[in-house]
């Protein structure tokens, strides 16, 4: 129990320091490293709660992709730092009581609150896996035939983002030269290579 | 000490709490804008793991991947509007998005 | 001709007529020509079928006549449902008769857009008509809101300097009155569980809902009638409208306010009625004075004549809640007069300010010379206005007075005084354009009235005559409905005080 | 384990859109930018297919994929009006699109699929679809607004757009989070029998709540979540505007219908007073903000808050009668708005698009036919009768006073009255002021019938409203008998 207790807690220590490095940090590369922490962090958490799948997806997923498609984007723009460096802390005070607000809000309601029982039984009657299979094999039972429209939904939100990102980033530059394979594979001597037989002292 | 899900809930909370502060707070730069709204889905994703586990119910793990999913083209497609949105005007400060009076 | 929809054949026959126009093409002569005889011939034919309705009516029946009912919401039970009683088959007539009669004196003094003019008069006289045969409170208020739109597009379009300003107080005032009538008849649909018109009247209502929907009623028809202190959009409304538009302005429009008091106020609202009358009481008389004096002091024709009107509908708003046989009755009349009169009056003016464009009172004088024919309408007009024996506007004057001293001797009165003030007004204005000399160069190249304007001024004089020699003709016709009205008022009067005594 | 095979006939319209969706990407992708039209005509087609789907669905409830996904007849009412939005919409985009040569296929793709992520929506039975749904549609409708990529106002638009779309999002999901884990829950059906044991809801419930509705509230753009609204709609490209302003709204102010009237119906007292605030501060707001704007596209921005502040006042009252009053506003507004969106993509001086409201001065002079339109829905949306405008308000103040809210109709009708004003004032500038330099000619025949067709249903909406009433009265029925 103490061990779970202990790692509970680093876990979620490192997780909110670094979400606040990540929207206090000076450099946006900074600011993506600390999200990658935060995310580890957070998968962290889901082991702890035996929630390995969605720990996995959440290193693979945010850190293998959305994290580095940030670090790709911050690299691309060729940001000029130094004009970001000043006017986080102009808004802190009426900004960070906003947000203290909110947060005793949240803790308040949330925090001493259990389950209530006919949440429980609510959740009960909805059960659709025996209980020995693993994590990962209960959510793959579940999302292919359980909720296979949200699966197939999800498969079109994808689509869109993947359209949407052609659509507004790619750019047909003139002059750009590109390999075209079919073309190079379909090269024969006879049509670059040309033999000419140079005499001595003229010049071709 | 045994830890018990309003644990995690207030660890959520707060996360959550960072983010929307990172949102409204955040005067320079919009791609830390983006970052905060990933940390709001990930206090999302906490919470519904949490609950999840606790109620022992599959259902919200299932609804966390489906957020981690969107949220990925999210993140696509929030990426590609800042982009162009760099390429046109050649700065992403927050201050500057004024071209309409708001 | 029982199974004839007469109602709605009058109603909507003008939308035929703007549609004829919408379609004619060419070139722009052609259109002005073919529009204004288009229009002229639609007015006229709507008139002469208006005649049958009189025609039709049997004045010893007070109930609805010529009832059509069709279903038009089933859901929410609102029907298509028309129909006349005494009270409203005159306005009805009125409406028609003074339609082409505006039509002929927009004959040359509008010049440009033509068409459009011409299909914005033929919808509101649909309108106008819909909204007095209306005996449904949708229907009815579909009607009342939409005589907005084509009477803002007349006074802005076709309107003198100021009237945009014009146009928009008219539209915005009028408005915000009648959006409180709505509520108060969607509160209405809720008890009565309809909205149909006689079922309503049927209906008993709270005396604390009453007090409420009185006063949303009120709001909607006072700005409307005008009364003082809502009645500052009228001025600006005439001033600036187009002659034909202040006619149907003066003529119909205001007469929408009465009307409206008469058929909702008074027999569905009867306790609030009672309640609030001395404040139609005090607010009438104020405005009587007030805008007489008013008056007295304008310098423009127009304008003198429009506070003239706010005046005269005082009388009228009086004479309703007198709640008696002479008084209702007498200011029915005096609203038909009225119509009559006060059109005339604003078609004089146009007449002298097609010629000189202004309407200044100064700059004219010693018309009686180069002008005789006009002097005569106008003085005729004048001395109408004003309530001369033998003619209209004497009698409607005199049943209100007679009404008033039986109800309250105070406002009798008072009244009187007011009548006194408005001979000084009108024979004021009448003696600074006619008579006198001839100081203005511009005068003396004016004409007297060319036979297209006597051909409008014939049937006013001749209505006017009629009314006031033999105006039994007139009063016969709402006799019995305004006896049933005032037995509704009565009986449900005392069944509510009597259901009070009960309750203590 | 073998799951049985799902009920695909519920979802017959969403099946249709998705595969023509994904044939039309096909079609665009291999055909070039010139497949253009016959993209956008086909995608028309297949719109107006999945609405006659929709309308043969019939009148039954119908549940399927596992209790995610539900029919019903206020799901055919709303999915046949959001279609008819869109079709309308990717037809009025199309000569703009040339003229503006950002001609490609994939707008009318994305607008397909947005249609699609609206059509989830209106079905969703699940918090879960309901996220799904509405993503689906934010994506699309995100690309479409930054389609222009080399305007800077349009990319900011989108970046606004996206930036405070995510954020209700994010707030909408935080509410779905505590929502699922303090009721066990995430099915609409199940939520709504838990709460219908009259137990009184816990207060993390009663927050998850307040933050779906907040989200909500962004997508519809009620105050105070509408500051997005001016700015996108005058920096989007105006046919993305008229999109905008119109199946979205729709949509999603019937997924916050079905959320507060079926899981939470239970809960009206939690969030009356919300929907109240909000419908009263969006009348007033939209009132009164819109007079002092001279850009027409951010006044039908404020005005369209306006009108969401009117609908709201149906959501508000939480009854039957309410509910059909904000189908019916819902119905004339998409016909006066796309109406007076064509007026407006028809503004163009020397193939030039104009977008200031002095622009339009004289229009009844240079171009009657159009002005008289625009007239039409000017007054349409003052609500002044007989014009099609005045049905809507009057069955949501009908609502308003049979639930004895009576100060939010006279608030409602008092806003009208300054609504009125700035409604005039384009019809006094049309009308009343010297023509300025005239617009082309509309030219194209498409946004021609579409002028005609949605001024005549305007106008004359009046002469046999039943057929839109006993719809919508039905659909609100459906709601309730759930």
């Amino acid at each position: 129990m103490i061990v779970q207790s202990l790692s509970f807690y680093l876990f979620a220590t490192l997780l909110l320091a670094s979400g606040v490095m990540v929207i206090s940090a000076r450099n946006p590369v900074h600011s993506v490293l600390f999200l990658i922490l935060a995310f580890f962090q957070a998968a962290g958490l889901c082991v702890l709660m035996g929630a390995e799948f969605l720990a996995m997806i959440l290193v693979i997923v945010y850190v293998g992709a959305v994290a580095v498609l940030f670090l790709f984007v911050v690299m691309m723009l060729d940001i000029n730092f130094k004009d970001l460096r000043a006017g986080f802390l102009q808004y802190l005070p009426i900004g960070g009581l906003v947000g203290l607000v909110l947060l005793l809000e949240l803790v308040m309601v949330l925090g001493p609150s259990l389950i209530s029982h006919s949440a429980l039984e609510t959740a009960a009657a909805a059960k659709a896996t025996a209980p020995t299979v693993t994590n990962t094999e209960a959510l793959g039972h579940l999302v292919y035939t359980h909720y296979v429209y949200l699966f197939q939904a999800s498969g079109i939100v994808l689509l869109i983002a993947m359209i949407g990102a052609i659509v507004l980033t790619l750019r047909h530059r003139e002059g750009v030269r590109k390999q075209n394979i079919s073309a190079q594979l379909a090269r024969r001597r006879q049509d670059t290579v040309t033999i000419r037989k140079v005499t001595t002292g003229g010049g071709i | 000490m045994d830890i018990g899900l309003g644990h995690y809930l207030t660890v959520a909370a707060i996360l959550f709490t960072l983010g929307v502060l990172g949102i409204f707070l955040n005067r320079k730069n919009v791609i830390v804008i983006l970052m905060s709204i990933e940390m709001m889905l990930l206090a999302v994703n906490l919470n519904l793991i949490s609950f999840s586990v606790f109620l022992n119910d599959l259902t919200g793990q299932v609804f966390s991947m489906i957020i981690l999913t969107v949220a990925a083209a999210e993140a696509a497609i929030g990426l590609a509007i800042l982009v162009v949105y760099f390429r046109n005007r050649g700065t992403i400060r927050v201050e500057d998005i004024n071209l309409m009076k708001g | 001709m029982a199974g004839w929809p007469i109602l709605s054949i009058t109603t909507f026959l003008p939308l035929v007529g703007a549609l004829f126009i919408l379609i004619i093409r060419g070139s722009k002569e052609d259109v002005d020509r073919n529009a204004r005889n288009v229009a002229l011939w639609t007015t006229l034919i709507t008139f002469a079928l208006s005649l049958f309705i009189w025609i039709n009516f049997d004045p010893s029946n007070p109930n609805y006549q010529m009832v059509e009912k069709a279903e038009w919401i089933p859901a929410f039970k609102i029907s298509y449902h028309m129909g006349v009683d005494g009270i409203s088959v005159l306005f009805v007539i009125l409406s028609t008769f003074l339609m082409p009669l505006c039509i002929l004196a927009s004959w040359e003094s509008v010049q440009k857009r033509v068409k459009e003019y011409m299909v914005a008069f033929l919808v509101l006289e649909t309108l106008m008509i819909g909204m007095f045969c209306a005996l449904d409170f949708v229907l009815f208020y579909m009607f009342f809101e939409g005589v907005l739109i084509p009477m803002f597009l007349i006074i802005g379009v076709w309107g003198g300097p100021r009237r945009v300003y014009a146009a928009f107080k008219f539209f915005l005032y009028t408005l915000l009155g009648s959006v409180l009538m709505l509520l108060a008849i969607l509160a209405m649909y809720f008890v009565a569980g309809t909205t149909d018109v006689p079922t309503i009247t049927a209906t008993a209502f709270p005396r604390s809902m009453q007090m409420w929907l009185w006063l949303a009623f009120f709001a909607s028809f006072a700005v409307k009638v005008p009364m003082w202190p809502v009645h500052t959009w009228l001025p600006d409304a005439h001033v600036e409208a187009p002659t034909a538009g202040s006619v149907i302005l003066a003529g119909v429009l205001l007469k929408m306010g009465g009307y409206g008091f008469l058929r909702f106020n008074i027999p569905i609202l009867p306790e609030a009625t009672e309640f609030f009358a001395p404040l139609v009481y005090t607010l009438s008389i104020v405005a009587l004075v007030y805008t007489s004096l008013v008056a007295l002091a304008q310098e423009d024709m127009k304008k003198l004549i429009a506070y003239s009107s706010v005046a005269h509908m005082g009388y009228v708003t009086v004479g309703m809640f007198t709640l008696n046989t002479q008084g209702i009755g007498g200011s029915i009349y005096q609203m038909l007069s009225h119509g009559v009169v006060s059109g005339a009056l604003f078609l004089c003016v146009g007449v002298v300010y097609d010629r000189m464009h202004t309407r200044e009172i100064a700059q004219y004088g010693g018309l009686v010379k180069l002008m005789p024919k006009y002097a005569v309408v106008f003085l005729f007009m004048t001395l109408a206005s004003v309530g001369l024996p033998g003619t209209s506007g004497f009698i409607g004057e005199f049943l209100v007075l007679l009404g008033a001293f039986r109800d309250n001797t105070w406002v009798a009165t008072l009244m009187a005084l007011g009548l006194v003030l408005g001979a000084a007004y009108a024979l004021l204005l009448y003696r600074r354009v006619v008579y006198g000399v001839i100081t203005n160069p511009h005068v003396r190249s004016m004409f007297d009235l060319t036979p297209r304007e006597v051909a409008v001024f014939v049937p006013l004089v001749i209505v006017v005559l009629w009314m006031g020699i033999y105006p039994n003709s007139f009063l016969s016709v709402p006799a019995a409905s305004v006896e049933q009205l005032i037995t509704v008022y009565q009986t449900k009067l005392a069944a509510a005080g009597n259901v009070a005594v009960a309750v203590r | 384990m073998i799951a049985p095979f799902p009920d695909l006939w519920p979802a017959l319209p969403e099946i249709v859109l998705a595969l023509s969706g994904l044939a039309l990407l096909m079609l665009g992708v291999f055909r070039g930018d010139t497949s253009t039209r016959t993209v956008a005509y086909i995608a028309v087609v297949a719109m107006l297919f999945a609405a006659v789907l929709s309308m043969g669905y019939g009148t039954g409830r119908a549940v399927t994929f596992n209790g995610l996904f539900v029919m019903d007849a206020f799901g055919v009412f709303v999915k046949v009006l959001v279609l008819v939005a869109s079709s309308l919409a990717v037809l009025m985009s199309l000569s703009y699109l040339e003229r503006e040569q950002i001609r490609k296929p994939e707008f009318p793709v994305l607008m397909l699929f947005a249609t699609l992520g609206m059509l989830m929506m209106v079905s969703a039975n699940d918090l879960m679809s309901l996220y799904v749904g509405l993503e689906t549609q934010s994506l699309a409708l995100y690309v479409i607004a930054s389609f222009r990529r080399d305007s800077a106002k349009s990319s900011e638009a989108g970046l606004k757009y996206f930036v405070l779309g995510a954020l209700s999002s994010g707030l909408l999901l935080y509410g779905a989070s505590l929502v699922y884990g303090f009721a066990g829950s995430t099915s609409f059906d199940k939520l709504a029998a838990l709460l219908a044991g009259g137990e009184h809801p816990s207060a993390g419930l009663v927050v998850g709540m307040v933050f779906v509705a907040a989200g909500l509230a962004f997508k519809v753009s009620a105050v105070p979540f509408h500051m997005w609204t001016p700015d996108v709609y005058e920096g989007a490209p105006t046919p993305v505007t008229a999109f905008f302003a119109v199946a979205p709204k729709i949509a999603a102010i019937a997924l916050f219908t079905r959320l507060l009237v079926e899981p939470f119906g239970h809960m009206t007292h939690q969030w009356q007073q919300i929907i109240i605030a909000s419908s009263v501060l969006s009348m007033i707001l939209g009132s009164f903000a819109a007079i002092t704007q001279s850009n027409i596209k951010r006044l039908m921005a404020y005005s369209s808050i306006g009108h969401i502040g009117y609908a709201l006042v149906g959501l508000a009252t939480g009854t039957e009668e309410g509910i059909r009053g904000l189908l019916i506003y819902m119905a004339v507004y998409l016909f006066m708005n796309v109406g007076a969106f064509a007026v407006i993509l028809s503004m163009k001086q020397k193939g030039r698009m104009v977008e200031e409201i002095k622009d339009l001065a004289g229009l009844s002079r240079t171009n009657p036919m159009l002005a008289a339109a625009m007239a039409i829905f000017m007054f349409s949306m003052a609500g002044i009768p007989p014009m099609a405008g005045f049905f809507g308000k009057l069955y949501v103040f009908l609502a308003a006073i049979q639930a004895h809210l009576y100060t939010v109709a006279v608030i409602g009708v008092l806003t009208s009255v300054v609504g009125a004003y700035y409604y005039l004032r384009i019809i006094k500038i049309m009308y009343f002021d010297e023509p300025a330099e005239a617009f082309d000619p509309v030219g194209d025949d498409g946004m021609q019938a579409i002028l005609i067709g949605t001024s005549l249903f305007t106008l004359l909406f009046f002469v046999i409203p039943a057929p839109i009433l006993n719809a919508a009265a039905a659909a609100a029925a459906a709601l309730f008998a759930g």
